[in-house]
């Protein structure tokens, strides 16, 4: 057959191309617990939890946002791209930096960077590694949602 | 009229008032949990906002989450939907307190209509036959006392919200002080409150509830009954209107009593009076709903009129765009719940992937439902997938109609109760318009699942 | 009734029958081509028949294959829906001759009204105004003759079947002897006739269509008319009703006199009468179709009934279900044709893969498509891939509801046409309502498309 | 993080069922061009042609058929899977075998097999090769939709 050899083609572009938005898509969910089902077989990815809290994947999302009406997750960059040194804000509300904290501030673990207002109550946000504070993305006095991206610190190691 | 609505709700209600939103010309910003992120309302909506985890209580449920979502995102109204804080009098409180716009009745209605005994009485004093029942039960001893009072069978039921969570028959005290401590537990679960009371059991009732709207201005109307008796465990399933179980006497009366009590009791927003019918064609008003109802798109398929829309102009200090001459009732609609749940399996809820979804079309179909393929049903809410509501010209065109969409629809991925929406098709009770809301449980749905399909 | 109806079409006029047979009991065989195995019509009908290859004049347009397959299968009626075998007198004649029947008019009755220039001269007898034209063009130089006649401009029609091929405008003899050689290859192209014939052209004229319904016991009903004067190239791109242009006096006139002269010419069938309306509201009949037409459910939304099942009932020999005083029109209808074809580039035709697609709703939006995710659009037929129609309680409502409607269907993966319909929706022309056929030609598709989107 | 090996199970996953099946629904198609385009890429494939006629590829449907509903394609077998020598139904009508002809026949390329009714007119159902009748799939007086499997010619070598 003629078409053989474009076939093949056919089949390199889904195992280069498919394949991949399909795994993406898969390690993209915020999910704790994802299962994903065809025809006769059933997959099922469990994240592990460090203590108490859940850990919940931030969001990446600039917020309000126009989330394109026709690609459903790609306004949402991998999650797995997140290191864990991602700061990550705790609620909806006003941002405002602490005082004294800027980018090359050493951190430890659990100091508190900068407040979240909600509705008048202070509800902070913390540093998740010990290390250096290599980027803010959001000033204070900005809006922010809950799960957004506020900084990044670099672990010490 | 507002120009940014924060939608603080999700699944296909969220969409619906997303819709709304888009039809007024107003900018829709959705709250979302960190679960819903891939959701159909956050892809349409022209904005979006996530609010919180997963977990409803720092989510949806969360009031100070939602209320600063919408000041962040300079909001001037909040639509709660329906379930959460939809009917929550301290949230509209705290709404208008940051001068923005609850859309739904203002904190004093919701206050005046929040205790299920005193909207009783309020309502009987304004005409309307109530059903006998207690205040707030403080204990088990006064719960066997109110019971002794109204008499077996009795029903419990939770104070706060709807949908059959911690509601039981009991007919018996020594049945009532079982159920009580199930009830109170499952009501905290579902609501975070224990408050329960009690309310006469008809044997064999019809649930009949009536739609009205009223504007700020004391203009109210009604748009017709629905009659949501197929149930299980006091959970509606299928709702149709009108009811087939009403004279067009007996519905005169209802409709008209109905709206000119809660005028008079000074109630305002779109709203739903719900009744139990005995078997004499008598009714009994129990409660009333003052929020937008799952069921809303049986009574916009008969009436042809948006009860979102209004109820945002109502909300916005704008009269009523109809009067009661102005709406005419034409045809029959009938509304299936579809749920992810295992209807051979006691109704285990479902989540996962939705591999394949095609929705049915033609003439009188409409589905409201956030599915799409390849949709993640999350598993951290209830399990409505979406509504197929079918309109037909009469009650047999739109069961023929029904069938036919029924038949059509591919939910492929989770497990469905469509199979029971089949089976009910097939059913003579249903199909003669005779349902009580006990016969689903005392035959169960196995044996209605059983049921030869009906011949087409 | 019929037990058996053979579906001998494709795409959502397929699906759009396959579901009407659903609702009445019917089992449905959708006669099929190679290049159809995969859509949504096979898919959902009761059994599909292969009848041969992609090329229409071996499947779809070949009377003896469709024929063979509907006795192969055992049915005793076929459906031919529009286009192909809808109008075709031979092909009904040999149903007959097979003892089935053929869903439409008989053969008597398609052979009565197969001539547009009889056809005209009949209904004018019967009390249309009609519009000058021609009879069957032997040649060029007849076709002066009747030109000089007629009076310039005019218009080039091809005898068999619409949709704009074959037709040209013209504004002189010099203009027509250049347009008779491209209308004849054309017409050829498309329906296999190369017959052609002339019509006075209304400058600034509005396309306005009646449906009607006349059983075989000369019982004929109006069900309102439509308004058609969105044409791209003489092809309907918008239809809605009722038309904005006609005034409540217009407006009974046209439907009366249209009904009236139908039953009175012996028509039998549904069936559509379309009229050009001039500047000042006169009208004048051009042509009937003797099918079920594209843009019915326009009518469907404004009626509540069910074209085509009245059409299976008129077929099955069975008299109307509704008199003329039944039906009542209520509210706007407006549908949208969606093409698979390039608007930025001379609306090419498209196909390919489906990836993503993503159907409207919410109150009074239908949509009629064919189409589903992971679809393969053959290269071989028409571009339609459905058609999005909306209701409201007036035209305001129906082109707010219209826009966002739009707004959210996602057809990805082909070209299509929604950007046009969304420009249109911003047009200042069209919210009036005082769109011609021309318009759009004159100004330019690029043009309209150009315009900014009208706010919200 | 501990849902790495879950992740590398649901690729090979995916490797293993996902992507055969895209090539299956790929090779399946009865077109005789068929256009796959996703995101950026598009992927052509057109059929070489034996003849003047294109060699349409046959039906496998037995007909009249109930399609599953939910399964698109399912109810069709691969294509790929048909040889050579299948022989086909040229139309939609009644089958005759030809007498003489069975199981074991002898046959050349163009031979006449038997013929179908299509309203009194008989269209030739011939051998696509030179070879021996090895399976005959319809019987006289039965139904046959166009594209149909009649019977397969194993070619000679």
């Amino acid at each position: 057959m003629a078409g053989n050899t474009d076939e093949r083609a056919t089949i390199a572009h889904l195992a280069d191309e498919v394949v991949p938005a399909l795994i993406e898509r898969l390690s993209n969910s915020e999910l704790g617990e994802l299962e994903v089902r065809q025809d006769g077989w059933r997959v099922r990815l469990r994240r592990g939890t460090d203590g108490a809290i859940p850990t919940v994947q931030p969001a990446q999302t600039t917020m309000p946002h126009k989330p394109a009406a026709v690609a459903h997750t790609a306004d949402h960059a991998p999650r797995r791209d997140q290191p864990k040194g991602r700061v990550k804000s705790p609620a909806v509300g006003f941002f405002t930096l602490r005082d004294g904290v800027t980018v090359g501030s050493k951190v430890r673990s659990g100091d508190i960077l900068g407040i979240v207002d909600v509705l008048g109550v202070r509800q902070e946000v913390v540093s998740p590694v010990d290390g250096v504070l290599k980027a803010l993305e959001v000033e204070s006095g900005q809006a922010v949602e809950f799960g957004q991206a506020i900084g990044r610190v670099e672990a010490s190691v | 009229m507002f120009s940014r609505i924060l939608i603080a709700n999700r699944g296909e209600i969220a969409l619906r008032i997303v819709r709304a939103c888009r039809r007024m010309g107003i900018t829709s910003v959705v709250a979302y949990s960190e679960a819903d992120r891939d959701s159909r309302a956050v892809q349409l909506a022209d904005e979006a906002i996530c609010v919180g985890p997963a977990e409803s209580r720092r989510s949806y449920l969360s009031a100070p989450a939602i209320l600063s979502a919408a000041i962040v995102a300079g909001c001037d109204a909040i639509h709660p939907g329906y379930g959460f804080l939809s009917e929550d009098d301290t949230f509209a409180e705290m709404t208008r307190a940051h001068g923005l716009t609850f859309i739904g009745p203002s904190p004093e209605v919701l206050e005046r209509f929040a205790s299920k005994a005193g909207t009783r009485t309020l309502l009987a004093k304004h005409g309307l036959p109530t059903i006998p029942g207690s205040g707030m039960l403080r204990d088990d001893a006064h719960a066997m006392a109110e019971a002794d009072k109204i008499g077996y069978p009795a029903l419990i039921k939770p104070s706060a919200g709807g949908g059959g969570k911690g509601m039981r028959m009991v007919r018996s005290a020594r049945e009532l002080q079982q159920a009580m401590t199930i009830c109170r537990s499952e009501a905290l679960a579902a609501f975070g409150d224990d408050s329960l009371y009690l309310e006469k059991w008809l044997e064999d009732n019809r649930h009949v509830e009536v739609q009205v709207m009223v504007d700020k201005f004391g203009n109210g109307v009604h748009v017709g009954e629905r009659d949501c008796s197929v149930q299980r465990r006091h959970q509606k399933i299928i709702e149709e209107g009108p009811s087939p179980a009403l004279s067009p006497g007996q519905r005169a009366s209802l409709l008209d009593s109905a709206v000119a009590a809660v005028v008079a009791a000074g109630y305002e927003n779109v709203g739903t009076l719900e009744f139990l019918l005995d078997k004499e064609g008598n009714y009994f008003f129990i409660e009333i709903n003052c929020r937008i109802q799952v069921e809303h798109p049986v009574t916009e398929m008969i009436s042809g009129l948006d009860i979102v829309t209004e109820q945002i102009r109502i909300a916005a200090g704008e009269p009523l765009s109809v009067k009661q001459s102005d709406i005419e009732i034409r045809g029959h609609a009938i509304e299936f719940r579809i749920n992810a749940e295992d209807a051979e399996n006691d109704f285990q809820p479902g989540a996962g992937r939705i591999e394949t979804y095609l929705a049915p079309g033609g003439p009188g179909v409409r589905v409201d439902s956030h599915m799409y393929s390849g949709y993640e049903v999350p598993p951290y809410y209830d399990s409505l997938l979406g509504k197929l509501i079918v309109w037909g010209p009469d009650r047999e065109t739109a069961i023929a109609r029904s069938r036919a969409a029924l038949e059509e629809l591919v939910v492929d991925g989770v497990v469905t109760n469509i199979a029971l929406h089949r089976a009910l098709l097939g059913n003579d009770v249903f199909l003669s318009g005779e349902f009580t809301t006990n016969l689903l449980d005392r035959v169960g749905s196995a044996a209605f699942m059983a049921t030869p399909k009906a011949a087409a």
